[in-house]
């Protein structure tokens, strides 16, 4: 759409413009929340609304199909498939939720400094160049199985791969920030580094990552799930979406709700992320299309 | 009068198809007679672009839309039209030229396909024939060397000769209609007379009838038939040049016209102080862009640049783009390293100072940028804004605020603007802000680099009274960045011209502007659009005093790089 | 330009250099051992150790890299722990599927995602667009796995169209090839297209706002023209950025893809070589795996000064 | 000679032509002759290591049984009977003599020497433990001529016959001097045996197929096949084991024709092939599997025989079976440490492990033994589905028993270096594990693994340190006649429940599939393929 000549539109314009669609624009992002919010309260109130312990097996009721007192069915260890589904949401939402959060305190800083020291630029992004340049996942299944499937190995896992990617979007923000005007200005004023950095630089930040974290959060968990797909994942002793479904590949033909409601939450979830990320990126920054899509 | 070649009748749009949101345009009626220019002037959001893309049936999809009125051309209803009526029409029967040469041009053409495709959309000639008619309109439009523009890409030719393309492009059907959107705001002043003329040459050999947008008084002064002044949204009144000119009927236009700055420089202030608080010897910028094996290619942006400025005076800095002007300021403010030369500061050359030893000398001398929307953090309060810089030098922070709201009242906003942030401020508003903040470190020197340039007319007339008032009250010291003859004039006490990273012609603002003595210096005067007219006065302006004899070229480039 | 290449390839060097250590460091300092690997469930410690010596393995980390750098100066990858072949030979028995899936899936990709990118933004904000968008943050949000399956249930097993696995050389004829590589190339695919779809949406929204865009409208021009003479050709480098950067993703896709499908690809050799510790052909495929990143990347910059002519090395 | 020998010319001639085809075919770069009988089977895992002896992965042994041959191979009666060499025994029992039969060629053309088979008996017995056993007791062996090998013994040893012929995991397998003087520690370089069946190295892709031909020069033996003993008469041209890591899928390729063979489907998934008339599903290895687990004796907790008595008791062979198999008919509970079916099967001793678990009595003995609440290890592969539901059954079993139990994911691979460390299990050791043997693997003392009290430098992982096992076992070795080795067997068995030595977790099959096409699968502990017919 060509955005009217800058002359001629009136100050009030887009905003108004934007308010036409208002209901449309928010109806997603309401109802991706809405569901979020649902799953997060499930994974919160699994204990309560579990009727049975997600570990507990009753080897004669295995691959059951739904009943009465399994209301999904079992798995292959006559474990109630719900259960572990309620269960699940909480490790996969940790993953998520752990993996963003690693990677933006880890890859905030460097991508600030990387954007204001040319020397440290140089070296970070040669070692952030050769760590993009392996496939993520391919690195993932290496570290998690060299060093073993606990939770943690998994979520330094997934971050890993991630972080080079955060580092690159804040130090490219950083890099076209600090020719704005309002940063030689700062500079003109004395302001220190220090301070630049924190006041002027890194609020320019904030919105991007926002939008990017809601992506990082849901390949998380989809990255969760592909690696106990390859074998490289959570122990089963802690359900998580990924495992449920990877272990019920095998009976994918004769039980195929063991992938079918795991996967229907987990792609149901992911969606709501990423819905909800769009939805923050037209928000908060409309700039940023470019960016986000780009991952 | 003739039956118009284009009709505008009770023009409304609105932001979408809504009838309750809000208007844009609000019944404007209009017409142009055959071979007539009409200019339709007015600031920011009056509404003249608007104008123009209703009637090629262009305005954005779904965002804008024409509720009511007619637009006629030669009769023709373009509201009614439908799609295909309307890509016919357009060519061949109106044509329109954009702003930016640069961004109206696909960059990633060659420019002779693209004046290609219009005679491919609209006529069935054998591609020969098309290549011929195609060159024959280059020349038309006086570019040098046609077969190799018609092979080039945008970005290989300049400014002036892109926009040469875009009226190749816009005539080459002969239409019955231009529309000029603000064709030669972008340009220097030399390539906007010469683009002037080239329109005004065309318009002659075909016909055709132009509506010219422009918010330049200056421009209309030079080829506006007739004047149509619009205002949010509305017309405002239509005549003639000369009585719009001269004997303006509305307030609106009478005051639009009072707030155009003259050639005429202001009167010479006495010379309060004969300390220099800020000097530059010999100062030059060279950009070395490292190559791969190869010599450093190098620009040379600024070289040899000498000036002095006294306390309590304005020195403007005037030439256009390229000129350099700006990696003077920048590098007096110490944000881009200088290459060569000094930089006194109240005696102390700051040119090489390290981060830290300059910290001391940054309070000395502020600047105001440009853009006042991106010179502002939109995250931080005005308040904050202000205080940010006294506060960097240990003035406790309460105090820093309450500086912050007696400087604000100085530039003339209300001391709650303290709590708001940037977004909520018009440009002038901002600019004041931005005012505010550099006179928050009470510095000797304030560097406004095109501080008023991206201001309408009114508004920049504010402005610039404001500095001038502050530079009574405060006793600072203004280096002006401009490439507005206008504007510096009204402002500066001395004036450097530069040109291609020197200083061509320095001297007092009344000498310089009225008896320059460089080639250079008289070409800037003589294309200054509308130099004949003191606007504010409503009258032609007293002839200048009999130019100079033609000197010997004083400050003459020594050879270098 | 050649200068350029000559130093985008001396770029690469340190790109290399810090994904070889770094392979390199992740294998030798976590645990596991090819030799019980290759010994079998009734090995002594005594003979693990012995056949740990004749491997190598028992010499200081350094020793092994520097050997190993040697041998890949030398342009030798090293022979399989495990099956005693040729790491390059593994890789060439394995690169022709993967590639030639990838080089599907990409056709399939771009001439899925680009015109409904353009549809997208051109009627943005309307009901395609909308459709179009939904339609690519699905490919995103279902694992491929899942796609995967639920393309086998319904065309190979239901519809019976598709065998459900497996995969024909090119060499053996077009119709051979297509009938196994399409499902997990479509499957592949559901990423990459949400993926090109999106960026090209993005980018398209940009220049259809650019002036050249109304300059071409003014001239008179069709819509069609306009989308695709116009402002395509200008949108195309952040899509053809996308498309280079999503070749990791590919990639990640085709390891999945693979153990689905059957296809014995290098994403499967790849997996199959971290589980039994096979270091030299991990080393060996994660290298190619990089340096086919960085080349792929290489040639799209390169592309970059075709698409614009501003572009110049 | 053999019975069918005037079919024979008639179907070299087909085969020829055959081959000759593909040959054409081939160099015009087309991948495989259509018109050859080819059989394509799915086998449990990838063939990536080559070398038979050198490893005890059962794909290289199944492997090895294609491409190379023994000297003796055991029958259906689990008695020795000779394939490559028929044997004498002196009466003294010390001194063996094997005469190579006629005809027997290398697939390079040479002549299988005596020379060869001493050199190949040699390095095999470098690697395997009942080799070693055989070689700690034997004077001599050499080739007395080109076709004679003679073994002579320092002391009788009653089943010198049966390690020569023994059917898993590592067989004495045949192979010439030039191959068999690889190091025992290195892979052998070349695939070159005397087998019924021929490697084809150019379209060896490890970990996804393997090609084999028919050796057209093999000479089967008349006798009619029975186990891995008889003729291997082979009646296709090819065989092609290719994998499939997702056992769906090659069902779905079983059932559409893609393949003719799957070793091993899951015994959950057979439902899928039910009622499809192309497809038999039956038991080949009708001795099937043993599954057990096995404790660490070096570090607490497991260092205190109480507490693994308490471990033995929290176990139930049915929760774990049913976990692993789920289909009853193809499982059985066996607390037999030699595996249920075999001659020296006994329950002596198993009292605790066929209660079906007794949580009291073991919460009752960790009290005694003053278990502190160390968490056990507990490792647990994620990859292998065979051996990933036992160590989570397991934990279950053993948390409700009282253990305070850490379940640690892994791949097998991972499991496999890490049960070799001999570290306390938080520095990288464990404490229990779980794995599973054919049942000739554990099916007496002497070529049991698990039963060896030799101690961390001489034991199978976990390394019990028994003196009194090893004077068990050396009485076995002793006894010369059945109803004394069974006696000696029995006490073995006894006192192994009674150190908890290991704990067996019962018994299965697993059925392979094929399509009815083919016909003559041979039961027997290994899957082979001669003998198999294929119809169109």
């Amino acid at each position: 759409m060509a955005e009217t000549d800058t002359h001629a539109a009136p100050v009030a314009g887009p905003a108004q413009r934007r308010g036409r669609n208002l209901s449309l624009r928010r109806l997603a992002p309401v109802l991706a929340g809405g569901i979020l919010l649902l799953i997060v309260a499930a994974a919160l109130l699994a204990g309560a609304l579990a009727p049975h312990d997600p570990l507990q097996m009753m080897p004669s009721q295995r691959l059951k199909p739904p009943s009465e007192a399994y209301p999904l069915g079992t798995d292959a260890f006559g474990r109630d498939l719900l259960s572990r589904i309620l269960y699940g949401a909480r490790i996969s939402l940790m993953v998520g939720v752990g993996v963003t959060v690693i990677t933006v305190a880890v890859g905030l800083p460097l991508g600030l400094l990387a954007g204001f020291f040319r020397t440290l630029d140089s070296v970070l992004m040669r070692i952030m160049d050769g760590m993009m340049a392996i496939p993520s996942l391919l690195l993932a299944v290496a570290i998690v199985s060299l060093s073993g499937a606990s939770i943690w190995t998994v979520l330094m896992a997934i971050t890993i791969p991630e972080v080079p990617r955060i580092v690159r979007l804040v130090r490219s923000i950083v890099l076209s920030a600090r020719e704005e005007p309002y940063v030689e200005a700062a500079i003109s004023l004395g302001s220190s580094l220090p301070r630049i950095l924190r006041r002027h630089l890194m609020p320019n930040t904030l919105a991007p990552l926002i939008v990017q974290g809601t992506y990082v959060c849901a390949s998380a968990i989809l990255t969760e799930a592909i690696l106990s797909f390859l074998g490289a994942g959570i122990s089963t002793e802690t359900p998580s979406w990924g495992n449920i479904m990877a272990e019920g590949r095998m009976y994918f033909q004769i039980r195929p709700s063991l992938i079918f409601w795991p996967g229907l939450l987990l792609s149901v979830c992911i969606l709501s992320i990423n819905l909800l990320g769009d939805s923050l990126r037209d928000i908060l920054d409309p700039r940023l299309k470019q960016r986000g899509a780009e991952r | 009068m003739s039956a118009p070649i284009l009709s505008v009748r009770d023009l409304v749009v609105g932001i979408g198809p809504d009838a309750a949101s809000p208007i844009v345009l609000d019944g404007v009626s209009l017409d142009i007679a055959a071979g007539e220019t009409l200019c339709l002037v007015g600031e920011s959001g009056s509404g003249k672009s608007v104008t123009s893309l209703a009637v090629m049936g262009l305005l954005p999809r779904g965002a804008l839309v024409a509720r009511s009125g007619r637009v006629l051309l030669e009769g023709e209803d373009l509201l009614a039209a439908d799609r295909r009526r309307l890509r016919a029409l357009r060519a061949s029967r109106m044509a329109m030229i954009f702003q930016e040469p640069m961004t109206a041009l696909n960059p990633v053409m060659p420019v002779g396909r693209q004046i290609d495709e219009v005679l491919r959309a609209h006529t069935s000639l054998t591609p020969a024939e098309r290549r011929r008619r195609v060159l024959s309109m280059l020349e038309q439009v006086h570019l040098p060397d046609v077969a190799r523009v018609f092979a080039s890409y945008p970005h290989q030719l300049s400014g002036g000769q892109r926009q040469r393309i875009m009226i190749a492009m816009a005539l080459i059907l002969e239409p019955k209609l231009l529309i000029a959107d603000e064709p030669t705001t972008a340009l220097d002043v030399t390539t906007q007379k010469e683009i002037l003329r080239l329109v005004h040459e065309l318009q002659e050999k075909q016909g055709t009838s132009v509506l010219f947008i422009t918010h330049d008084m200056g421009v209309v002064a030079e080829i506006a038939d007739r004047v149509c002044v619009m205002h949010q949204g509305t017309v405002v009144e239509t005549d003639t040049v000369d009585a719009i000119l001269r004997a303006p009927r509305k307030d609106y236009t009478r005051r639009l016209l009072s707030a155009v700055p003259s050639l005429t420089p202001r009167a010479p202030r006495p010379v309060a102080s004969a300390e220099i608080v800020l000097e530059t010897v010999e100062l030059g910028k060279v950009y070395a862009r490292r190559r791969f094996l190869r010599r450093a290619e190098e620009t040379v942006a600024a070289e040899a640049v000498s000036f002095a400025l006294r306390r309590g005076r304005t020195l403007g800095i005037v030439g256009e783009s390229g000129s350099g002007k700006s990696t003077v300021a920048r590098c007096v403010m110490r944000l881009v390293d200088p290459t060569a030369g000094a930089i006194r500061v109240k005696g102390r050359d700051i040119s090489s100072l390290s981060r830290s030893a300059l910290q001391p000398h940054r309070k000395r001398i502020q600047m105001v940028f440009q853009d006042p929307y991106r010179s502002l953090n939109p995250r931080v309060t005005v308040g904050e804004s202000i205080a940010e810089g006294p506060t960097n030098y240990g003035v406790p922070r309460d105090a820093a605020f309450a500086r912050a709201r007696s400087l604000l009242e100085i530039v003339g906003l209300p001391p709650d603007a303290i709590t708001r942030y940037p977004h909520q401020f018009s440009g002038g508003q901002r600019q004041r802000i931005a005012i505010a903040r550099a006179l928050a470190m009470e510095p000797d020197v304030l560097v406004a680099d095109e501080a008023v340039s991206a201001l309408d007319v009114s508004v920049q007339a504010q402005v610039l009274a404001l500095l001038d008032d502050i530079q009574e009250r405060l006793g600072v010291s203004l280096l002006f960045i401009t490439h507005d003859l206008r504007v510096a004039a009204q402002i500066c006490d001395d004036i450097a011209v530069m040109q291609k990273g020197r200083i061509v012609e320095y001297g007092a603002a009344s000498e310089v502007l009225t008896a320059p003595r460089q080639a250079y210096t008289r070409q800037l005067l003589d294309a200054a659009p509308g130099r004949d007219w003191d606007f504010a006065r409503f009258m032609p302006r007293e002839p200048a005093a009999p130019a100079a004899a033609p000197v010997a070229d004083v400050a003459k480039p020594s050879g270098g790089h | 330009m050649p200068g350029y290449l000559l130093r985008r390839i001396l770029a690469a060097i340190p790109v290399m250099v810090v994904v070889a250590v770094f392979v390199f460091l992740l294998l030798r300092l976590t645990p596991g051992d090819p030799a019980a690997v290759l010994a079998g469930d009734m090995a002594t410690p005594e003979q693990l150790a012995r056949i740990r010596a004749s491997l190598g393995l028992d010499k200081p980390v350094i020793v092994q890299f520097v050997s190993w750098i040697g041998q890949l100066l030398r342009g030798d990858l090293g022979t399989s722990l495990i099956s005693q072949t040729p790491v390059t030979t593994l890789i060439a028995q394995r690169i022709e599927p993967t590639i030639s899936l990838a080089l599907l899936t990409l056709l399939l990709s771009i001439l899925i995602a680009v015109p409904l990118g353009v549809l997208a933004a051109w009627r943005h904000g309307g009901i395609t667009d909308k459709a179009v968008m939904s339609f690519s943050v699905l490919g995103f949000s279902v694992p491929v796995f899942v796609i995967g399956y639920i393309l086998i249930q319904i065309f190979a097993i239901d519809l019976k169209w598709f065998p459900v696995q497996g995969f024909r050389s090119i060499s053996d004829g077009i119709g051979p090839f297509l009938q196994r590589a399409t499902l997990p190339s479509l499957a592949l695919a559901s990423i990459y297209v949400a993926l090109i779809a999106r960026m090209t949406r993005a980018s398209m929204l940009e220049v259809l706002g650019e002036d050249y865009v109304r300059t071409a409208r003014a001239k008179g021009l069709r819509e069609t023209a306009v989308l695709f003479r116009h402002a395509l050709r200008n949108a195309a480098v952040p899509i053809m950025t996308v498309i280079g950067t999503g070749f990791a993703l590919l990639i990640s896709g085709v390891v999945v893809t693979e153990s689905v499908f059957n296809v014995p690809g290098i994403g499967r050799l790849t997996v199959d070589a971290i589980l039994a510790r096979d270091y030299p052909v991990i080393q060996g495929l994660i290298l190619l795996t990089s340096a086919l990143y960085v080349l792929i990347n290489l040639v799209i910059d390169l592309s970059y000064s075709l698409l614009d002519p501003r572009i110049r090395y | 000679m053999h019975a069918d020998v005037d079919a024979r010319p008639r179907r070299w001639l087909k085969g020829a032509s055959l081959l000759f085809l593909s040959a054409l075919a081939l160099s015009g770069m087309s991948d495989r002759p259509a018109q050859a009988q080819t059989v394509t089977a799915v086998m449990h895992s990838g063939v990536r290591i080559l070398d038979p002896i050198i490893t005890t992965a059962h794909i290289s042994r199944n492997h090895g049984y294609m491409v190379f041959d023994t000297l003796l191979a055991m029958d259906s009666k689990y008695r020795p009977q000779p394939q490559m060499a028929e044997y004498k025994v002196s009466e003294d029992g010390l001194t063996y003599t094997f005469t190579l039969r006629d005809g027997l060629l290398w697939h390079d053309g040479t002549p299988v020497t005596a020379e060869d088979c001493v050199v190949s008996l040699k390095r095999w017995a470098a690697r395997d433990a009942g080799g070693q056993m055989l070689m700690d007791r034997t004077e001599s062996l050499a080739a007395a001529d080109a076709r004679t090998i003679t073994l002579k013994l320092k002391e009788p040893f009653a089943y010198t016959l049966d390690m020569i012929a023994k059917p898993s995991a590592v067989p004495a397998f045949m192979m010439p001097k030039r191959i068999a003087s690889t190091a025992p520690t290195e892979a052998i370089p070349e695939q070159i045996g005397s087998g019924p069946f021929r490697f084809v190295a150019g379209e060896f892709q490890p970990g996804v197929k393997v090609v084999y031909e028919k050796f057209k020069e093999y000479k089967p033996r008349s006798e009619p096949v029975d186990w891995l003993a008889g003729g291997k008469v082979v009646n296709v041209d090819r065989v092609e084991w290719v994998t499939m890591p997702d056992a769906q899928t090659a069902i779905n390729a079983l059932m559409s024709g893609e393949i003719d063979y799957m070793e091993q489907p899951p015994v959950d998934l057979l439902p899928i092939m039910e009622g499809n008339e192309d497809i038999t599903v039956d038991i080949f290895n009708e001795l099937g599997y043993q599954t057990m687990g096995r404790m660490n004796f070096l570090h607490p907790p497991f260092n205190n025989p109480t507490i693994r008595r308490a471990a033995l008791l929290a176990m139930n062979q049915e929760d774990v079976l049913q976990a692993l198999v789920g289909n009853p008919e193809y499982y059985s509970a066996c607390a037999s440490m030699y595996g249920c079916g075999v001659p020296l099967a006994s329950d002596s001793g198993a009292g605790p492990i066929t209660k079906k678990g007794d949580p009291k009595e073991a919460q009752r003995l960790l009290k005694e033994a003053g278990y502190d609440g160390t968490p056990i290890v507990l490792m647990q592969p994620t990859d292998v589905t065979s051996v990933s539901p036992q160590p989570v059954v397991a934990a279950q079993l053993l948390r409700k028993a009282g253990f305070n139990v850490d379940l640690q994911p892994m791949d097998w691979q991972t499991l496999v270096g890490r049960r070799a460390s001999q570290n306390p299990p938080s520095q990288g050791g464990w404490n229990m594990f779980f794995t599973n043997w054919v049942i000739p693997e554990v099916w007496t003392p002497l070529v049991n693994p698990m039963l060896n009290g030799r101690g961390p430098k001489g034991a199978w992982f976990g390394w019990p340190d028994d003196p009194k096992l090893e004077q068990l076992r050396n009485a076995f070795v002793q006894a010369k006649t059945p109803e004394a080795q069974k006696e000696a067997a029995v006490a073995i068995q006894t006192h192994a429940y009674e150190t908890v030595n290991y704990i067996p977790l019962g018994q299965y099959t697993s059925p392979a599939a094929w399509r009815k096409s083919l016909t003559g699968i041979v039961k027997a502990p290994v899957p082979i393929f001669w003998n198999v017919k294929k119809s169109k």
